[in-house]
């Protein structure tokens, strides 16, 4: 019987949730699914109804959720229908019914802040870099994941070059490019040549500008190298793909998922820095070594990373 | 504002509004055609998202009381000549103050929801007091100063959720209120509560002050002759603070509603677009309360039924979005009423 | 013989109601012809329909001769039809020039030439001696101005035939026979003037022909010599009318008003009402003279409630009422018909019994409780139709379907029957007929018999002397004096009312 | 002071600039339809459908300017509808606008999943930007200010070249003329036979066309890509500017300006550590200020007002000119 799956969220049209759709898409023309999305919108009042409009059918074995605000409704939802099954991607809750998808946002944050750092302190000898030893940040919405991407990147530039500057802006909405452009502006006017997007599309603005002011910039969730080639750095993925693909290829493979939590971190592969390859080329080759170097420690444990929330 | 209609104009109104859906309807089909979907289906699904069982009228209805308490909202500022723009920015701070009542302070059931309604009031009220009172003294545009306002106010109460007062652990939100702040739920199978009752309430007890109370006439002649209220002996700058004020807190008692009835908490960004919502739906109904039940009720219908639309089958509730808007222009055209080229009635250039 | 403007069969219909009906209309080249009517006899809308304002449903339009169709005041303009409207069309904000040319502007290479505008405003002011100054701003210019700005535009235009719809409403005496000597030279010149008008003196004295309208047809049109006033009176309104000296019996009541040394400002905050002092006493009626504008608008505000005064005292019955708000005066007996009948007087678009409630939404036996009760109120709508004479269907009518002259009425009827002892009437026959107004001055009589003081603030003489006890003359803010109802020298009081102080007057004797 | 000189330098006129650019655009289009009388909500929506079909238009033309021809054409379609409903039928302006500002949200974003098969954005996938005018010699004369006046997108120029424009036209020309008069006194203009639906639509499509370009700018200048509702409410800031300034072109500049500038500086101040819903608040809560205290210096100056009434109240006597000055007391 084919396996028929469902997957909620109000973020499909961003990063994650873009690798989220990919790799839904990719289970589905590799096995066969019968694959339903729903996108919840904006508004509070709706996503229990749709919820339930999902569970009541009975239809699918398992229904993937994404997005802190859709925690309440999930809760209620799945009580309501202790058999159906939901994937909650990117975090753990309380509930013991629920299958959790739990990604190390970071780890992966820390790998690109350390990478940021030293890039920063090779100082105005490398190409486009000046002498202002500070990296930059623009986040989404100031909401406690973005924060928890801060968190990780600023402490992976400290640890990487202790006295390293991170500037972090938020742009307080994921939909206004334009205003990530300028915030971004903003940063490399004040001597950041490096920054950080965590913003949805917001931060395609980012990538922009660190083309029109010919700096560099890091992207997230997927590879934005092709976004202002040239001047991307590396991207932080978030292997949204991955982890829903594996799911799904559990349950077709006939193991079924059982609620739990998966963890998709750095020694997963779950989340991974990959350099831009145009830039990676030009970057003395001690940054790479130096850059698997903390990585090896962070998979080991060696390195605490301490999670925002 | 268009003064009681006589049953033949009635009847007019009703065929151009008909006519009108008609119209907005057929355009919406050729539009569902074009992305492949069936027109009848997508009708049908609507209409069984909205209407299908006790649990979808419900569900209906839950969706109208936010839009239907923001037109009210919007009627009393119509009815009074002010254009209350604000009322999405009032909701938020209403919400938020009957969260932080909700959840800061322990108190016995009923005192606890009449205590957090009675601050979600103030906060919707006090939020319009300044623009309302350069409105009155200074001639501000209230229009202006209302739209500036909202965004003042959503960015305050995220950082008041987030940087104040945010829940330990995930999600940007307060943490949950105290059950003995909850607005009882009218039935077992739904989240309906008596935030529905309290809107028609208010719905009719607007409509009621507006027709019969001495103090409703002076402000409906406030709104529809100034200069008339004012050589009458009505305090037009005192009637028109008070509109707008009357106006804010209803506002903020819709932001009260959907906490304490419904979410149970304040999240950041709970609530977009129903300040915008009420503001049409009391338009489209001319200012009329009670009219705001029903254009509030058709929007309702159309949200509530989209949720399983986009369930059901592949339309996405942006063709909803789509519809909705369409059909409101459809209506607000008024079809039968003003024929084109039609120079009685009203100068043309009176919009 | 060719007309410079032939309507046959003209008639228009407003839904069910016909403003127009089967109305023919000659008027010959050369001639000045009055059209005259009762409010809402449709005089004004056939002049639209003339004009292309408004489409006729049957009937056509002949100009010079030649039958056309009128679908637009351009195409009016264009056949040397020119109209100068009831209610003045000017821009405020642009200037005098701007105004003229507006809808022909002289322009150099696609822009609008300023300089070859004001050049030609002067040349045409100079040619037909209407002083303007061409570059001043509409703004804040009078009326008699902007009449004479109206009628710029239109001989800017080249018209040949010009229509005015109640020209003279707004003017002095003075402007109105400026205005009238102006018109015969126009005719001298050969042009045709088609004139409105509720004066009927002014009719007799100018006119070369008479059209007389009655609820929409025309009931007679005649050479002027065929014609004598009261005739005119009778073709209007069906009836004779008298606009003689009501008589009186001279009652000498206590002092109801006292106003002693009052300023105010005017909406432009400067001094509009100079040191005014007088007194009103019960069962009289005082009358204000002067040119509208010399402050007796402000005067009105002042006395009840709706503008500051911002010096000097005002005691009714005693007590001091600068400074309270409308509510209060009303409260204590005043009763005010405004000037502005449209703005203030009434909500245009709410009805009858709506109007009518207005000042007493509280009290018994209209509200109780706070709680109004409509049905009350309908009944004593319907009284207040049949006491005054008020042609509406009922209740429910909307007020702006009435015509200006049962506007009017409502409003009297609403503050004659408020309960206060002293009106403060003002205009009350603005704009309204002969046979409206007959009413409204038995009316206002009858509430002097009964003992009420009334201060009647009018800019028409004839108003003043046939109604009012004493007439105080205003100018410029200022009371220039008083003169007594029985020894009133029609003169003397033009005189006061251009700001010639009486005394000087004597000395000219 | 050097926290002051790191804000206040070149890069925050430049800043400003950027910022205003998009919603001067939209504002003066705005213009047209404010000064002609109607009350126009649904810039928003015009801006907002102009960027998604400019982005639409560069892909299939494959050329920025087929892109911008094909936005203003989109944003003309809205204000045409926009037209129809509100001077032929008469349908309440506010109603209309606020429903064609929902549909411009829920047809990008229709359109976006029914063409390419995603919702949120569109990124890459051949869209040319507008190409950035270098001003010849500006680095040589100029220098390190020469960012001032070169090396923006097309648009920003026609933005501020617009202002003078529209002064010009307003001033100037018939059509300007027409549209104030039609604004301002209908009748006067219904009188002399100037049709005043022909006016009101002429003023609406104008402003269609400048949304269209503010749109255009949003997704092929001021950064390359469309995603949802990224018009992010500056038609709504162009409605409260528009309402205050009254159309005037002057004032739509300088309320742009304001509002540009305090979020240019607003953005560069969360660097400083201040949180950011409270910074992100300023560029409004400036804007809030400024109306206020704008209204509040517009109050009755009384003392002034008491000298001056003392003056004439002293000076001026009975006069015994044959001409009385017979003052309109009409309000
Ligand atoms: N646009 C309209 N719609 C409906 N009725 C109208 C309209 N215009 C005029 N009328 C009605 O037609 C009748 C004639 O109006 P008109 O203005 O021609 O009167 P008039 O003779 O000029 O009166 P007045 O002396 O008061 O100016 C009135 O009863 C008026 O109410
Ligand atoms: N009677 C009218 N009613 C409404 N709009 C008008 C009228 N006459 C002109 N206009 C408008 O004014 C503008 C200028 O019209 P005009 O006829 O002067 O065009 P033009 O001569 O081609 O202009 P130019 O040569 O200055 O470029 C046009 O947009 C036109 O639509
Ligand atoms: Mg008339
Ligand atoms: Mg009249």
């Amino acid at each position: 019987e084919k396996v028929n799956v469902a997957a909620i969220s109000g973020y499909f049209a961003q990063g994650f949730g873009v690798s989220i759709v990919e790799g839904l898409n990719k289970a589905k023309a590799d096995f066969g699914i019968d694959l339903k999305l729903v996108d919840t919108g904006n508004r509070a009042l709706d996503y229990e109804e749709q919820f339930s409009n999902l569970a009541k059918t009975g239809e699918y074995d398992l229904i993937f959720v994404m997005g802190w605000e859709l925690v309440d409704a999930l809760q209620k939802v799945s009580a309501a229908y202790p058999n159906q099954r939901f994937v909650f991607i990117d975090g753990v809750l309380d509930s013991d019914k629920i299958i959790y998808a739990s990604f190390a946002e970071e780890q992966g944050s820390f790998i690109a802040g350390a990478l940021a750092a030293l890039v920063e302190n090779l100082g105005p000898e490398f190409d486009k870099i000046g002498d202002g030893k500070a990296i930059g940040f623009v986040g989404g919405r100031d909401i406690p994941v973005i924060r928890n991407f801060l968190g990780g990147y600023e402490q992976g530039a400290k640890y990487a070059v202790p006295d390293v500057k991170v500037n972090s802006v938020f742009a307080g909405t994921f939909d206004d490019p334009a205003k990530g452009s300028e915030l971004a502006m903003a940063l490399y006017g004040q001597g950041t040549d490096i920054v950080y997007n965590v913003a949805g599309p917001t931060g395609e603005g980012v990538m922009q500008a660190s083309a029109a002011a010919d700096k560099y910039s890091l992207g997230v969730d997927v590879d934005m190298c092709a976004s202002a080639p040239g001047n991307v750095l590396a991207s932080m993925l978030k292997r949204g793909d991955i982890a829903v693909y594996s799911i799904i290829k559990d349950e077709v493979e006939g193991k079924p998922v059982k609620a739990g939590v998966r963890t998709f971190d750095l020694a997963s592969g779950g989340v991974e820095v990959k350099l831009c390859e145009d830039v990676a080329a030009k970057l003395p080759a001690e940054i790479p070594a130096k850059i698997e170097e903390i990585r090896k420690e962070v998979v080991d444990g060696k390195i605490a990373i301490t999670k925002a929330k | 504002m268009k003064t009681a209609l006589l049953p033949d104009g009635l009847t007019r109104t009703l065929a151009g509004q008909v006519l009108a859906f008609a119209v907005a309807l057929s355009l919406g089909a050729v539009i569902i055609l074009l992305i492949d979907e069936n027109p009848v289906t997508v009708f049908m699904t609507l209409m069984r998202g909205a209407f299908g069982d006790a649990e979808k009228i419900a569900g209906t209805l839950l969706q109208t009381t936010p839009i239907l308490i923001c037109g009210i909202a919007a009627c009393i500022g119509l009815r009074g000549g002010m254009f209350n723009v604000g009322i999405e920015g009032q909701l938020f701070l209403g919400g938020f103050a009957a969260a932080w009542v909700g959840f800061a302070f322990a108190l016995p059931p009923v005192l606890h929801v009449v205590v957090a309604i009675a601050c979600a009031i103030l906060a919707g009220a006090a939020w319009v007091a300044i623009p309302a009172f350069f409105r009155v003294r200074y001639g501000t545009n209230e229009v202006v100063s209302t739209i500036l306002a909202n965004y003042i106010a959503i960015l305050l109460t995220s950082y008041f959720t987030i940087f104040l007062f945010k829940r330990p652990g995930g999600w940007s939100e307060t943490p949950p209120i105290l059950a003995t702040a909850y607005l009882p739920e009218l039935f077992s199978f739904s989240r309906l509560n008596v935030g529905l009752l309290i809107g028609l309430f208010l719905a009719i007890a607007t409509a009621v002050f507006f027709r019969w109370a001495s103090t409703g006439y002076g402000v409906t002649m406030v709104g529809s002759a100034p200069k008339f209220a004012e050589y009458g002996g009505i305090n037009v700058r005192k009637v028109g603070f008070g509109v707008l004020l009357a106006s804010g807190a209803v506002g903020g008692l819709a932001g009260g509603v959907e906490t304490l009835g419904v979410h149970h908490r304040f999240m950041e960004g709970f609530a977009p677009g129903f300040g915008f919502d009420g503001l049409i739906a009391a338009l489209l109904a001319n200012g009329s309360p009670i009219g705001t039940i029903f254009t509030a009720l058709f929007f309702g219908a159309l949200r509530a039924g989209s949720l399983l639309l986009e369930v059901d089958t592949t339309a996405s509730r942006e063709i909803i979005t789509v519809i909705q808007a369409l059909i409101i222009l459809a209506v607000s055209a008024d079809l039968m009423m003003r024929r084109r080229g039609d120079r009685t009635g009203e100068r043309r250039w009176k919009f | 013989m060719t007309f410079a403007v032939e309507l046959k069969g003209i008639t228009k219909r407003f839904g069910a109601f016909t403003a127009n009906s089967g109305i023919d209309l000659a008027v010959r080249q050369g001639e000045i012809h009055a059209i005259i009517g009762e409010n809402g006899a449709g005089k004004t809308t056939l002049m639209n329909v003339l004009f292309g304002l408004l489409q006729p449903d049957e009937g056509t339009i002949s100009i010079n001769g030649k039958t056309m169709a009128i679908d637009s005041p351009a195409v009016a303009i264009n056949e040397g039809l020119g109209m100068v409207h009831q209610h003045f069309k000017l821009v405020p904000s642009l200037t005098v020039a701007d105004n003229i040319f507006l809808g022909m502007e002289i322009r150099r290479s696609g822009l609008i030439d300023r300089a070859a505008q004001v050049e030609r405003t002067r040349a045409l002011s100079q040619k037909f001696g209407l002083k303007v100054d061409a570059q001043e701003r509409v703004a804040g210019l009078s009326v008699g101005i902007e009449q004479r700005i109206e009628i710029l535009k239109v001989l800017a235009r080249n018209a040949r035939t010009i229509i005015l719809d109640e020209p003279t409403a707004v003017l002095t005496p003075q402007e109105s026979r400026d205005l009238f000597e102006t018109l015969r030279s126009f005719v001298d010149d050969g042009m045709t003037v088609i004139f409105i008008s509720h004066h009927l003196e002014e009719v007799m004295a100018v006119s070369d022909t008479i059209t007389v309208l009655r609820d929409g047809r025309v009931v007679a049109t005649r050479p002027k010599q065929e014609l004598t006033k009261r005739e005119l009176v009778r073709l209007m309104v069906g009836r004779d009318v008298s606009f003689d000296r009501r008589p009186r019996e001279a009652t000498q009541g206590d002092a109801v008003l006292e106003v002693n040394d009052l300023w105010a400002r005017d909406d432009r905050r400067l001094a509009a009402l100079k040191s005014a002092s007088f007194s009103v006493r019960a069962g009289e009626i005082v009358g204000i003279a002067g040119v509208a504008g010399n402050g007796q608008t402000e005067l009105a505000e002042v006395l009840s409630g709706l503008r500051e005064a911002s010096h000097g005292s005002a005691k009714l019955y005693g007590q001091e009422i600068t400074g309270h708000t409308p509510a209060e005066i009303r409260a204590r007996g005043l009763a005010h018909v405004p000037g502005d009948r449209l703005a203030r007087g009434v909500d245009r678009n709410a009805s009858l019994s709506t109007n009518i409630l207005m000042g007493r939404q509280r009290k018994a036996p209209f509200a109780k409780n706070g709680i109004i009760n409509w049905s009350v109120v309908q009944d004593e709508m319907r009284a207040l139709i049949k006491r005054f004479d008020i042609r509406a269907r009922g209740p429910k009518d909307v007020a702006k379907s009435l015509s200006g002259g049962n506007i009017q009425k409502v409003v009297l009827a609403r503050e004659f029957t408020a309960g206060g002892d002293m009106l403060l009437i003002d205009q009350p026959s603005r704009g309204v007929d002969i046979g409206a107004q007959e009413a409204i001055h038995d009316e206002i009589m009858q509430q002097r018999a009964e003992g009420r003081a009334i201060l009647l603030i009018s800019t028409q003489l004839d108003e003043l002397k046939a109604l009012a006890d004493r007439i105080i003359v205003m100018f410029e803010g200022r009371i220039m004096g008083t003169v007594e109802g029985n020894t009133m020298d029609e003169d003397t009081i033009g005189l006061m009312m251009a700001g010639v102080d009486p005394s000087d007057v004597k000395e000219h004797e | 002071m050097e926290v002051l000189s790191t804000i206040f330098n070149v890069a925050l006129i430049v800043a400003t600039i950027r910022t205003t650019a998009p919603i001067l655009l939209v504002a003066l289009g705005g213009s047209f339809t404010t000064k002609a009388g109607i009350f126009n909500i649904g810039l928003e929506g015009q801006m907002l459908i102009a960027a998604f079909f400019a982005v639409l238009g560069s892909i299939w033309t494959g050329s920025s300017l087929g892109g911008l021809v094909i936005g203003v054409a989109a944003a003309l379609v809205f204000a045409l509808v926009f037209a129809v409903l509100v001077i032929s039928f008469r349908a309440n302006e506010v109603v209309v606008g606020l429903a064609l500002n929902i549909l411009a949200g829920g047809m990008t974003i229709s359109l976006m999943k029914a063409i390419f098969g995603t919702r949120g954005s569109i990124v890459g996938r051949g869209i040319v930007g507008l190409p950035k005018v270098q001003i010849p010699g500006a680095r040589d004369i100029l220098g390190p200010y020469a960012q001032l006046i070169s090396g923006y997108t097309p648009l920003i120029y026609v933005a501020f070249i617009a202002v003078p424009l529209l002064i010009l036209i307003y001033g100037r020309t018939r059509l300007g003329l027409y549209i104030r008069v039609v604004g301002e006194k209908p009748e006067a203009a219904e009188a002399l036979g100037i049709s005043i639906a022909k006016v009101r639509y002429t003023a609406a499509l104008l402003c269609g066309l400048l949304a269209g370009l503010a749109g255009a700018h949003m997704s092929l200048g001021y950064i390359t890509m469309f995603t949802e509702n990224m018009s992010s409410g500056r038609g709504f800031m162009a409605v409260a500017i528009l309402i205050f300034s009254g159309g005037d072109p002057w004032r739509v500049l300088a309320g742009c300006l304001l509002f540009g500038f305090a979020d240019a500086l607003s953005l560069r101040l969360q660097t400083f550590g201040f949180p950011s819903y409270l910074v992100l608040a300023v560029p409004y809560t400036v804007a809030l200020t400024a109306l206020f205290a704008l209204s509040w210096k517009a109050r009755p100056k009384l003392i002034r007002e008491t000298i001056e009434t003392m003056q004439r109240a002293l000076s001026v006597h009975p006069a015994k000119s044959e001409t009385p000055d017979t003052r309109s007391n009409r309000s």
